[in-house]
């Protein structure tokens, strides 16, 4: 029997490079929706720990224990990235595979900043939004995720559907970012 | 004329433009205004109405005349102030709303018409004959109207938006703002300092006052550093502040390009949107025109226009300078051009007081009462006591005092405050939200003073912002600011201008008021002053003041119109940046589509998504070919079709099932685990919202199937469900849209194709009519339901969305190998429109269940959303126009979407009118073509005949009413 | 126009959409009869002046708001959850 | 005093001295036959139509402001018949009909321009909608025609048929449709009823409306109480406010809806156009400025001015869909106070008590309607009965759920849209 070929979101778009900054996609080992129910975030909190070492995100951030790391996207929602879901976690959640949903690219460079801030009304001045820091917003007309790994890197998850649209938009701000800076 | 040693103009380079064809040189520093001015161009634009020649008013954005197109081909831009637009090499300018040439522009016979084209003269007549007014009069008009002309080219060049945020924007960087900045950042607020002009400094580079004893320009430096020093400050030059906002949101158009010879990838221009947590306003005030007989000759400017052009780009104006005034700080203008060496013809000073601060001729309590020169002045008419005398000059410097630049304060919808002690309104208090005007825009004229309110400024801002203000004091500078007397406008024969942009005079408000448009409403209307580009910057108040006294009011009373967004105009590029061609909206593509378009499909526009219309055959040279070839071959054997645009929502919990009974009209908590339902979702008023099935994968796990249009809405509503009616329930809801690439797979070999792709084969005993489960697909996890939107057996396969490239590929092929392939949108809806299922086109958002035959799906035994709303009696009429199919049975064979309905015999008017067809296709399964469509009573009229009428395309069936199910009326197909 | 989300914080208005006054939380029951029903579905105070509309953080969290705000002015006075006013589910 | 090309010559030629007031300024009777509380458009045309189509006089139109101060001069004054549900079809070709004898019926120039309107559609869904709507609108007696993509590229050369994100695959094209001058429908109207006797009453707030078992007395104003035996209520965006007076409340949320003009350019848009795809509409004023608007902002408003979001939509729709206006420099923006009904169409009608009337829930569409909404509130006022073409803008149809008219199929109730 034929085995099927996995095929990613941004292929044939990236890595690109405008001045300072470097466009390029990412491949998570798996991205799971944990969604706890009624009551339950400590418990799945305590759960996540146990079997992968971070805990439920707050608001507006992320938490980090190589491989994995959880990511807040939303009311009573968190993004379990890099790696698969313990079965554990569903006594206390709705898991949900979003491993395939979404293209999650990173942004890399000086003027990072500046070239988010032509798509996104995110405030993300670095004493705002800082290190680890993860939000829910608009990249352009397109519903998003960012986190922040760095001083100057950015990762950004879009539905897969729109990677074209979202590597297409952000290469433009990196060009005008890129010509104001050699002008 | 150039004056030697004046000017922040950089002589070393020179540029070379052109204007109207002639080239000239100006240098690096030089708007298209003074560069024009140096090289003694001083007529440089034609006014709206009467075409009369004008030169350059003012020094600033606020410019009503010396209006011009920039560039040439598709970057031409019209309407460009040349007191802003800054020269570069290669400019090339052309001068507007002229025929022929600029000095003999043919419609300047309009002036010698002015008596009958006064205010509102357009309402009077060209009424008769009726016909006229669009075949002739309104041609006329237009033509002789409207100033620039676009290129009619889509606009080339490139353009941003982009956000900002800060703890305190600045807007305006003269005196005021400068203080007010750097008081803030050395607080340690981060501050966003904007300021129209190339320069920051404001008045202080057209002036010759000192700061501290420096020279004005000197200290800006300094302080320009110290701000950099405080590495807090963003400094935006030639950015301005457009428009004030609800929340402290601020537009402001930031120029980055315009001044530059076109650059790859840099931006015209970029529109910033700018969050502050708190605003300061300095941006400081305009100085303000008289109204005197004919005092709109080039030559004829403000006096620290002159100031500007002289102390800033070293440049005068005339030969021969008079001034007409109204207060001290006009006298500055004559001083400095005497010291630059060049003839003060007079100072003509309106109070009766005044006393010369120089050596020059001065006539107190003296008015212009009229000029003269063609297309330059060359003379003034100067009435004083009981005398009059004409003074030469080529330049008059005039000076009405100042009105505040509190536009800002007026956008969210605060009206200014009349302050009768500098006879000018100031902003009202509180006006924006967290915004706090400064200096000059408050009416504190004096550099000392805006020095000053600039710290005080900074420092309320920060005690809100909970930051401790800096110990700073303000700078040494001159507290003189220049005061006068009010002087709107002078009486004489002879028109005077009041709004320059827009040609409207005293004359016009006066007859305004003799008709009643005493309103300051109705005045503005009736004779459009305030409404050209300039927006009223230089007119709005002295009308104003002339209206008051017309009507025998006081400004206060009379009241102002209002200051709306933007401050200068925003070109519809930058704050559109980024939309042209594809840009408008997202483009979603399925896994499939690369493999879609390389069979040469045409892609149609789904919502957001694209998806195939059809995939053209080796031979087949119309759609019709291709649509009735897919169609057959998903009756008669397997066709694949791309379904993943449907939305899909995850729904997890335990109270899941009551969820979904609740939302849908019919019951899902009953359906078991491994089954499909179809389900109808209403809206609150009773109305079909979206149709879709939704399958039970486990006990506490339902997977919902939306339509591709209503997906996002749907999901939208579950969350309002979940969040604000139904607080008991435990349920989790999560879009899984574009994690699955999901496939139908349909028709007689639909199994056969599943079961060679799949590693379990199924049969019907295993895999039913309406089950689900999980499967493996290549060895990969996915999905399977027996669900069929085409009445054939088939399926919906699901594979993680990695895999959907590589899937659809080989599901084609394989469909191919059995006879079939891939179908598209066109036979995808003959089938369904074969089998009466509706789509978006049925359920166009003014259906009920009941309308389309759905009525006994809602559920008696529980309440979902929309039922008590659905069973009001006019909800529930037989006399609607409810669903049915419909048959060509006449000569005619031919059906159209949006045709009417009406009886065979009946005349087709409105008063007849008894439905309408919704959806149209021929079957090839039929021969026949098939329409759904809505009728009045139409359940009870199976079997009837009515007559289809389409009077735009011409086309007039008659048809058979019968079942909307015209193909395997009893589903055998799809179960067996 | 600034939303302050009381999970995300301060938002631009363009991460949200509004579905109208919040009386759309006060569903009557089933057999409330016509009137309770046609003034729930149609009749409105439309103040000028205060007012309390439903907002959706739908690119941000997918919270529900409830924003209390001035319909002559546009100022904020008050942001909650729906979830917490209704009591719906809450993971905490 | 008649207006003409002759008279403005020969004013001219005296130096407009003699020019008269085109209105009075009346004080307020102690009693009328009928109030009208609202002096914008539709309350000016009621007054007018009242007296020249009923020969009723003893009639006063309360403004709060200044006449004509609310919608009908702050829209982008779109005429058009180009409905397609019956009730809105009737109402709207008959409304047409009276614009376009205006001119002559005012002896005032309210530059009516038939210059046509294009809906562009965007997919074979909305063209099949749209000859929906065509063929309904001939049905009625108006003008129709379906045009495809080669038929826009004839007359709208200027759009972008290549690159734009949603193609264009035609448009329904209303010749009779335009655009007229909209403060001098407001102006026309009012010297129309003032010259037959009626009084228009500026800065007038109404504060009470007077009702006794059941029946309407009068109303309590700024400048005093007024007796009168009808008052018709034509409040538009503060018919909610106008209506709680009498203590009623109505199906009617009060929204800001954006407009947008740009500076001044010569003739380049000779129609007015529509697009399918996203919220926006535009048409090039008679002084060159282009005139564009799109969406509501969609919270509710009494602030007349919107918000970035709205506006920088509107401009994107604009430049996908033409993208040689990006030159052009939006000069100025601002907001009215639409009232929104439950399923975006009017109410003409009577209410629960006696000799008061209701006439609201103009939307976003008011302006096309002013001469036929105040000829058939006019008949209602005068002899209790509807007037036929309105018949249908009934009150009760949104308890009922009968006659609703919802033609943009977002739902009859305000929480849908």
């Amino acid at each position: 029997m034929a085995s099927l070929i996995a095929r990613f979101p941004a292929h044939g778009f990236l890595p690109v490079r405008h001045g300072d900054v470097i466009l390029s996609e990412e491949i998570p080992e798996a991205i799971t929706a944990l969604m706890p129910y009624r009551g339950q975030s400590r418990a799945l909190s305590a759960a996540m720990k146990a079997a992968h070492g971070v805990a439920f995100p707050g608001p507006n951030r992320s938490t980090q224990k190589l491989p994995a790391q959880a990511v807040w996207t939303g009311m009573d929602q968190a993004f379990l990235i890099g790696v698969p879901a313990d079965a554990t976690l569903s006594t206390h959640a709705a898991l949900v595979d979003q491993g395939d949903a979404w293209a999650v690219l990173t942004l890399d460079g000086a003027g990072v900043e500046d070239v988010l801030a032509r798509l996104t009304p995110l405030d993300l001045r670095m004493s705002v939004f800082k290190h680890s820091h993860a939000a829910r917003s608009l990249l352009g007309h397109m519903n998003a995720v960012f986190i922040r790994d760095g001083t100057r890197r950015f990762t950004i998850m879009v539905f897969r559907s729109m990677a074209k649209t979202a590597c297409r938009e952000l290469e433009e701000a990196m060009r005008g970012v890129a010509a104001r800076q050699a002008r | 004329m150039r004056i030697d040693g004046k000017g922040m103009i950089n002589r070393s380079m020179p540029i070379s433009f052109r204007f109207d064809g002639r080239e000239f040189q100006g240098f690096q520093g030089d708007t298209l205004a003074s560069a024009l001015l140096a090289n003694g161009v001083v007529l440089m634009g034609r006014s709206f109405k009467y075409h009369r020649p004008r030169g350059v008013l003012t020094a600033g954005s606020e410019e009503p005349n010396a209006l011009m197109e920039i560039g040439t081909g598709a970057r031409k831009t019209p309407n460009v102030r040349a007191t802003v637009q800054e020269i570069f090499q290669g400019l090339q300018a052309q001068s507007q709303n002229r025929i022929g040439p600029l000095h003999r522009d043919l419609l300047s016979v309009n002036d010698i018409f002015w008596p009958f084209l006064g205010a509102g003269f357009y309402y009077k007549t060209f009424m008769w004959p009726r016909r006229f007014w669009e075949g002739l009069y309104e041609p006329i008009i237009r033509r002789a109207a409207g100033l620039g002309a676009l290129s009619g080219q889509p606009d080339p060049d490139r353009y941003e938006k982009a956000f900002a945020f800060c703890d305190l924007l600045v807007i305006g960087g003269g005196p005021a703002g400068l203080m007010a900045a750097l008081t803030a950042a050395r607080a340690g607020a981060d501050v966003i300092l904007a300021d129209e002009s190339a320069g920051f400094g404001g008045r202080l580079l057209s002036e010759t006052e000192a700061i501290e004893g420096k020279p004005g320009a000197v200290w800006v430096g300094e302080t320009l550093t110290a701000l950099a020093g405080t590495g807090k400050v963003r400094l935006m030059p030639r950015t301005t502040v457009t428009g004030a906002y609800d929340g402290g949101t601020f537009g402001a158009l930031e120029r980055v390009g315009q001044h530059l010879p076109a650059a790859p990838d840099l931006p015209q221009d970029c529109f910033w949107r700018i969050t502050a947590r708190r605003a300061i306003l300095a941006a400081g005030a305009l100085e303000r025109p008289i109204a005197f007989p004919m005092n709109d000759r080039p030559g004829i400017m403000l006096a620290s226009a002159v100031r500007s052009y002289l102390n800033r780009y070293g440049v005068a104006p005339g030969q021969r300078v008079a001034v007409f005034a109204t207060n001290d700080a006009a006298h500055w203008t004559a001083l400095d051009m005497m010291k630059a060496g060049i003839t003060v013809a007079a100072v003509i000073d309106s109070r009766a007081d005044a006393i010369a601060q120089g050596d020059y001729r001065l006539f107190a309590g003296g008015q212009v009462i009229t000029t003269r020169g063609r297309r330059a002045l060359d003379g003034v008419a100067v009435r004083y006591g009981s005398n009059e005398t004409l003074v030469k000059a080529d330049c008059l410097a005039i000076s009405g005092g100042w009105n505040p630049t509190l536009h800002l304060t007026c956008h969210t919808g605060a009206r200014p405050v009349w302050e009768d002690t500098i006879k000018a309104f100031v902003p009202h208090k509180g006006a924006v939200p967290g915004l706090t005007p400064a200096g000059a825009c408050t009416g504190v004229f004096d550099t000392a003073g805006c020095l000053a309110a600039g710290i005080a400024a900074a420092r309320d801002a920060l005690t809100e912002l909970g930051m401790t203000a800096p110990d700073i004091a303000p700078p040494e500078a001159s507290g003189d600011a220049g005061t006068g007397q009010a002087l709107w406008y002078v009486e004489g024969k002879g028109r005077a201008w009041l709004d320059f942009a827009n040609d409207v005079t005293t004359k016009d408000v006066k007859q305004a008021t003799q008709e009643n448009f005493r309103s300051v409403e109705h005045m503005k209307r009736y004779t459009t002053l305030g409404m050209a580009p300039d927006q009223g910057k230089s007119s709005n108040i002295a009308a104003l003041a002339f209206l008051a006294d017309a009507t025998g009011r006081g400004i206060p009373e009379t009241g102002t119109t209002t200051c709306r967004p933007p401050y200068v105009p925003v070109p519809i590029s930058a704050m559109a940046a980024g939309a042209q061609g594809k840009g408008f909206q997202p483009e979603r593509l399925t896994t499939s589509h690369a493999a879609t378009v390389g069979r040469g499909a045409p892609m149609i526009e789904a919502g957001l998504w694209y998806r195939p219309g059809y995939f053209p055959a080796h031979g087949e040279t119309t759609w019709r070919q291709s649509c009735d070839r897919e169609a057959g071959m998903v009756r008669n054997t397997v066709g694949v079709c791309d379904v993943s645009t449907l939305g899909k929502i995850d729904i997890q919990g335990r109270d899941a099932g009551a969820f979904l009974d609740f939302v849908y009209t019919n019951t899902f908590s009953t359906l078991k685990p491994g089954r499909v339902r179809y389900g109808l979702m209403l809206r609150e008023d009773g109305h079909v919202m979206d149709d879709g099935t939704t399958a039970r994968l486990g006990n506490t796990h339902y997977v919902m199937t939306t339509t591709t249009a209503a997906a996002g809405h749907v999901m939208t509503h579950l969350e309002f469900v979940l969040q604000a009616l139904r607080p008991d329930l435990d349920v989790r809801v999560i879009s899984v849209t574009e994690q699955w690439a999901q496939f139908a797979v349909a028709g007689p070999e639909s199994r056969t194709l599943l079961n060679s792709i799949i590693d379990t084969p199924i049969s019907d005993e295993t895999w039913p009519f309406m089950a689900c489960g999980l499967v493996a697909v290549h060895g990969v996890a996915g999905r399977l339901f027996r669900i069929s939107f085409s009445g054939e057996h088939a399926y919906e396969v699901a594979v993680p969305a990695r895999y959907g490239d590589a899937l659809f590929r080989d599901l084609v092929a394989r469909a191919e190998a059995l006879g079939g392939g891939a179908y598209g949108m066109e036979a995808l809806n003959v089938l369904r429109i074969e089998k009466g299922f509706v789509t978006h086109s049925e359920i166009h958002g003014r259906v009920t269940a009941f309308d389309i035959g759905m009525g006994r799906m809602i559920s008696p035994g529980k309440d979902c959303i929309g039922k008590t709303a659905a069973a009001r009696p006019g909800l529930n009429d037989p006399a609607r126009e409810l669903l049915v199919g419909l048959k060509p049975v006449g000569a005619v064979k031919q059906l159209t979407a949006g045709a009417h309905l009406f009886e065979a015999g009946a005349e087709p008017v409105r008063e007849n009118d008894l439905g309408y067809v919704t959806s149209v296709g021929f079957s090839p399964a039929l021969g026949s073509y098939l329409g759904l469509g809505f009728l009045r009573n139409g359940r009870a009229r199976h079997g009837d005949t009515v007559k289809h009428v389409d009077h735009l395309r011409g086309v007039e069936t008659l048809c058979e009413v019968c079942d909307p199910i015209f193909f395997d009326r009893d589903g055998g197909r799809a179960r067996g | 126009m600034r939303i302050t989300c009381p999970l995300c914080g301060s938002r631009d208005s363009r991460e949200f959409s509004i579905k109208g006054h919040e009386i759309a939380l006060s569903r009557p029951a089933p057999d409330a009869g016509t009137a309770a029903w046609h003034a729930y579905l149609h009749l409105r105070e439309n103040p000028a002046g205060m007012t309390a509309e439903l907002w959706y953080h739908g690119a941000g969290c997918g919270a529900w708001l409830r924003v209390v705000r001035n319909t002559v002015t546009h100022e904020v006075l008050k942001i909650e959850l729906v979830r917490d006013v209704t009591g719906a589910a809450h993971a905490d | 005093m008649r207006y003409s090309g002759l008279q403005v010559l020969a004013q001219g030629l005296m130096g407009n001295r003699g020019w008269t007031p085109a209105w009075r300024d009346p004080k307020p009777k102690l009693a009328y036959d009928i109030l009208i509380i609202g002096g914008g458009g539709h309350g000016l045309a009621t007054a007018f139509y009242l007296a020249k189509e009923h020969g009723l006089t003893n009639v006063a139109v309360l403004e709060k402001g200044y006449l004509g101060g609310g919608n009908v001069g702050r829209n982008t004054t779109i005429v058009r018949a180009n409905y397609g549900l019956p009730g809105n079809s009737e109402f709207y070709s008959h409304s047409l009909k009276l614009w376009e004898g205006l001119e002559g019926e005012l002896n005032y120039n309210v530059m009516h321009s038939q210059r046509g309107i294009i809906n562009l559609f965007h997919s074979d869904g909305q063209r099949d909608a749209y000859a929906r709507r065509g063929n309904a609108m001939i049905n009625q007696g108006d003008d129709a025609i379906l045009l495809d993509t080669e038929g826009c590229r004839r007359i709208l050369p200027y759009l972008d048929y290549a690159q734009t994100r949603f193609p264009i695959y035609g448009g329904l094209y209303h010749p009779r449709g335009g655009t007229a001058r909209h403060d001098a429908v407001a102006w026309g109207f009012a010297r129309g009823a003032d010259l037959r006797g009626v009084d228009v009453i500026q800065n007038c707030e109404v504060t009470g409306i007077d009702v006794e078992n059941g029946r309407v007395t009068g109303v309590q104003t700024t400048r005093g109480a007024i007796r009168a035996r009808k008052v018709g209520m034509v409040a538009a965006g503060r018919t909610s406010q106008v209506a709680a007076l009498a203590g009623m409340r109505v199906p009617i949320e009060s929204h800001v809806l954006q407009a947008f003009v740009t500076e001044g350019l010569k003739p380049c848009i000779d129609h007015v156009v529509t697009y399918g795809m996203g919220h926006f509409y535009i048409s090039q004023s008679d002084k060159g400025g282009l005139v564009f608007g799109g969406d509501l902002d969609f919270y509710a408003s009494y602030a007349a001015r919107g918000n970035l979001p709205m506006a920088e939509h509107v401009m994107e729709a604009g430049l996908t869909l033409m993208p040689m206006i990006g030159k052009a420099r939006m000069l100025r923006s601002w907001g009215g106070i639409m009232d929104m009904s439950p399923d975006g169409s009017p109410i003409i009608d009577r209410t629960h008590i006696d000799g008061l009337y209701l006439n609201c829930g103009w939307c976003y569409g008011g302006f096309k309607a002013v001469p036929g909404s105040g000829y058939s509130f006019a008949h209602l006022l005068a002899t209790d009965r509807p007037h036929e073409p309105a018949a249908r803008y009934r009150l009760d149809r949104f308890e009922t759920g009968a006659g609703l008219m919802d033609e943009e199929a977002t739902g009859a109730q305000h929480n849908l849209h």
